[in-house]
């Protein structure tokens, strides 16, 4: 069976439900600047899950970009507009 | 019992994969602000990545770097079975820059929306185009 | 040894050319202007010498990339379909880049740089995805073109932000559908070259594994939102009718086409005509579905009063016609499919550069814009009509061609509701074209009326603009008058196995 | 609307999760995906090329192809969002937006800044450098450069950091990565091979064509990483000032 020899599994079943929650957060809340935070908090946590599935070199781009750049981005945005989204 | 677990422990990955792509196209689709729709797109293309990154997961192997690699002559007997599939690494990698660029594009279309209507609800800009 | 590297030139030509313009063309807008031509001159003579190659030589030529054998690294292959397809698209490219002269520097006064590099990007993004032989790769390109197709876009008039961004949306959704698609038959099969795929997919088992088929919906649909097919066409005629001149005489023309062509390549190269037929067994509801598309583009086509907005419309029901040929899954069908998409780049072409003619000369998109066309501008008044007549399929235009042979397939299978469909499309274009031909002949072009005692001078657009329109109102002419030479040389070549 | 969209999610994702079953275990060694190519690139690649790191090996030279036509998408999205957001008059003047006013300025930051950015810099370098034995390569080094640009405008200012780095060479500079990239390619067509085979340059450089892919891969990952350091920080510098590159965040 493939659970025993699985890399670190219990750090994956730990991981996905954390994506998931933070991916529904990021749609959820009405700050638009909290949302662009939890955006950057769900790439992080997509780049340790593909780091455990030892996809090293996307988790290194996923860190600088979708972590980094892109949540600075969101970012840049969400103080440029009205920061109370309706929903 | 046995069973259920190794249905449930050979899937999961695809499942969150998958959940993630549904709950990133509803935020594309159903969302009112202008946004939160390219937070949905984010979402989205960050859960395709997941699902191709699971396809490349080998249990038991590790990571795509030939472990002393440098000399020429060493390499003679390379197991493969020792080192996860490397190719959806490679496609991920360039699904990831297609996602940042098409982000940045998406946000300065958006910041040009709201400076000609002065917000980014979708309704809001309905009502002002019909005005 | 050139002769074997003219694949890749069709490619670089444009590729180069706009990056070349972005390093030395900050300054001058001539020099850019000359250095777009220089780039779409040679993806032309390129994809001409290679489309003789083609027709001379037996069967499709590869290109090998960076020379690692198929399955492991990235070809080119050009068929007699990619190579026809790659004829139309570099010399349309070519005929809207010395349109765009004048219409440019009207409608986009600043950064033309810019706009022509992303011109060349888009172009050498929808010749890559004609040529090449990888599904992967087909996606970065898809990725491209749409890009610098958004950037096009949104340099456009009135609501194009908002057009653009619901194309952005929409069109994201397409692409990672695609992608998803491609995921979907890589963990079956672990290959990612259309040859290769087609080889493993052609076993029973695959044909019956839900994956596959899930793979092979996510693709198709990725691709129906690309090309503006029956339910997704929503975001088509708001983001191409705000656009400038040039970007509709580009895009309208060649994305809905490239994508049928994907299509058509995605179904036939990557599954079969085994599987889609046979296994699936979409046919008739396919078919209905492109009788929606056809009747509702043409109903919508007749309740426009600007001339782009029904154009537009009109692109909405061809690629309903296109779609339509394919799925009635017989030879007939099928060529005239890919027929049509020979000469439907240069109908709607011909149509958009004409209107696009009056719009730099009157300023005016309503059907208003086109009193008194006759007199004022000849020539373009000459080229609509010819673009109209092809539209509507009166005989020596390429249009009543097409409309034969998809006919012809629709009534071989029994499928009646497609003729009519059809039928029902020409009237309604016969319709919106009289009627701008009756604005054209009979309104008074003076607000004040008496319009029939002025003097009206001849007031045609430059030539500039005149000799491309030209050149695709005669081709469609041509076309026509080949019919027979074109069928047998290209088209009969491209019919899949199994049809 | 929204409960429509909310209903057909539910089940074309209930039907996704359904045909899971179809699909091959998570992590079996035996998937197709993972006995059909990828064992010829694990076996063969170091004899090939000559690079340990085999998402590099694939991605710089067996799909090199590909990362060409990725950079230029990373160039397109820089020109698309310069194209549509930049303004050079100032008549339109913008919906009064609640920007942050930054009330002086804060030592601690900028001095930390300023200790980071070297080493960030740095770093970069030996990650683009490093990349055929180790994660990264040129994408991800350029990023950090990128990076390194994004954190002095955040911590001093945009147009002081604009000084240093033009609008004009940031686009030079997006553009000459495209170029080095295409050119290596080109240059192999023109030395009798195919496009983007860097055994070409064998000859030329009076190197082994085992030599030669590393190099030609190397090459390949500088060019990137200078297309991607331009357009990371060219998008910031857009997207953070409207358009007007008058200030930043």
């Amino acid at each position: 069976m493939i659970l025993d020899n699985t890399i670190l599994w219990q750090f994956d079943v730990l991981l996905l439900p954390m994506v998931i929650i933070c991916a529904l957060a990021a749609l959820t809340i009405k700050d638009l600047v909290g949302a662009a935070i939890v955006t950057g908090a769900y790439s992080f946590l997509m780049c340790l899950l593909w780091t455990e599935m030892l996809a090293v070199d996307v988790a290194f781009t996923e860190a600088a970009v979708g972590a980094g750049v892109s949540t600075i981005l969101l970012l840049a945005t969400a103080l440029h507009i009205k920061r109370k989204a309706k929903d | 019992m046995d069973n259920v677990l190794t249905y449930i422990v050979s899937g999961y990955n695809y499942w969150a994969a998958l959940i993630l792509i549904m709950i990133g196209m509803y935020g594309m689709i159903a969302k009112n602000n202008l946004l939160k729709k390219v937070i949905g797109m984010s979402i989205f293309q960050s859960a395709i990545i997941l699902f191709y990154i699971s396809i490349s997961y080998k249990s038991n192997a590790s990571i795509p770097i030939i472990a002393h690699g440098h000399g020429v002559a060493d390499h003679t007997a390379i197991d493969p079975n020792l080192y996860v599939n490397p190719l959806p690494h490679v496609l991920m990698l360039t699904a990831i820059v297609v996602g940042v660029a098409t982000l940045g594009v998406a946000l300065a279309v958006l910041q040009k929306i709201y400076r000609v209507h002065g917000t980014i609800e979708e309704d809001e800009i309905l009502e002002s185009i019909k005005e | 040894m050139i002769a074997a590297q003219t694949p890749i030139l069709i490619l670089l030509a444009p590729l180069f050319s706009g990056i070349l313009i972005t390093i030395f063309a900050q300054k001058s807008k001539n020099v850019a202007f000359f250095l777009l031509i220089l780039g779409m001159v040679g993806s032309f003579s390129a994809a001409c010498n290679v489309l003789l190659q083609v027709l001379q030589g037996s069967g499709p030529i590869h290109y090998r990339l960076g020379d690692w054998p198929p399955p492991f690294g990235i070809e080119l292959v050009i068929d007699h379909l990619s190579g026809m397809v790659l004829f139309m698209v570099s010399g349309a490219a070519l005929l809207t880049a010395i349109y765009s002269k004048h219409t440019v520097e009207v409608e986009i006064p600043d950064r033309i740089h810019h706009y022509y590099t992303l011109y060349t990007l888009l172009v050498s993004g929808l010749l890559g995805m004609v040529a090449t032989g990888d599904v992967f790769n087909l996606y970065v390109l898809l990725e491209i073109s749409a890009l610098s197709s958004y950037a096009l876009l949104a340099r456009g008039r009135g609501l194009a932000y908002i057009a653009t961004f619901k194309y952005i949306i929409i069109g994201t959704i397409g692409a990672s559908f695609y992608l998803l698609g491609v995921g979907y038959l890589y963990i079956k099969t672990g290959t990612l070259n259309m040859a290769d795929l087609s080889t493993m997919l052609a076993t029973p088992e695959m044909h019956q594994s839900p994956s596959i088929k899930i793979g092979f919906i996510f693709i198709i649909l990725g691709i129906w939102i690309k090309m503006a097919f029956f339910p997704l066409q929503g975001w088509l005629p708001n983001a191409y009718s705000c656009a400038s001149t040039t970007t509709s005489c580009l895009i309208a023309p060649l994305m809905t086409k490239v994508s049928v062509y994907i299509m058509i390549r995605l179904m036939f190269s990557v599954f079969s005509a085994d599987y889609i037929f046979k296994t699936l067994q979409w046919q008739q509801f396919m078919v209905w579905m492109a009788c929606i598309a056809i009747v509702v583009g043409s109903v919508s086509a007749l309740a426009q009063r600007n001339l782009k907005r029904m154009l537009c419309y009109i692109v909405v029901a061809e690629v309903g016609y296109m779609v339509g040929g394919v799925w009635l899954a017989n030879s007939n069908g099928f060529s005239g499919a890919v027929y049509h998409i020979m000469s439907d780049v240069m109908m709607t072409l011909c149509l958009f550069m004409a209107v696009g003619a009056v719009i730099y000369k009157t300023g005016e998109t309503s059907l208003e814009a086109m009193r008194g066309i006759f007199r004022r501008m000849p020539i373009t008044a000459a080229a609509f009509l010819v673009g109209g007549f092809s539209i509507i399929g009166i005989p020596p235009t390429c249009g009543f061609f097409s409309k034969w042979y998809l006919i012809t397939g629709a009534i071989e299978t029994g499928q009646f509701h497609f003729v009519i469909a059809l039928l029902f499309s020409s009237l309604i274009n016969a319709i919106l074209f009289f009627r701008i031909i009756e604005i054209g002949f009979f309104s008074p072009f003076d607000e004040n009326g008496h319009g029939t005692h002025q003097v009206i001078v001849v007031n045609e657009a430059p030539a500039m603009m005149l000799v491309p329109m030209v050149i695709s109102a005669a081709s469609l002419i041509i076309i026509g008058l080949y019919t027979r030479f074109l069928m047998s040389n290209i088209v009969q070549w491209t019919i899949p196995v199994g049809l | 609307m929204k409960r429509l969209t909310l209903l057909l999610t539910l089940i074309l994702g209930a039907y996704l999760i359904w045909s899971v079953e179809d699909l091959p275990e998570w992590g079996d060694p035996t998937s197709p995906a993972s006995t059909y190519l990828s064992p010829h690139y694990i076996e063969n690649i170091v004899e090939e090329t000559s690079v340990p790191n085999l998402v590099t090996a694939i991605l710089a030279d067996y799909r090199g192809y590909d990362t060409m036509f990725e950079t230029v998408v990373v160039f397109c999205a820089g020109l698309t969002v310069l194209t549509i957001l930049r303004r050079t008059e100032r008549k339109n003047k913008k919906v009064s937006t609640p920007r942050p006013q930054r009330e002086g300025s804060d030592i601690i930051l900028q001095n930390t800044a300023r200790l980071l950015i070297p080493p960030m810099q740095l770093f970069a370098l030996y990650v683009i450098a490093h990349g055929h034995h180790s994660p990264g390569g040129g994408f991800q080094g350029g990023v950090i450069l990128g990076a390194s640009f994004i954190l002095l405008a955040l911590s001093y200012d945009l147009k002081k950091t604009l000084k240093r780095f033009k609008e004009s060479s940031m686009l030079f500079y997006s553009g000459l990565g495209v170029l080095i990239y295409a050119g290596i390619g080109v240059v192999c067509l023109l030395l009798g091979k195919n496009f983007l085979a860097y055994a070409a340059w064998s000859n030329f450089l009076g190197i082994t064509e085992l030599e030669a892919h590393s190099h030609g891969m190397l090459g390949v990952e500088i060019g990137v990483a200078i297309t991607v350091m331009a357009i990371m920080f060219s998008l910031y510098a857009d997207l953070a000032s409207g358009g007007d590159l008058d200030e930043g965040l």
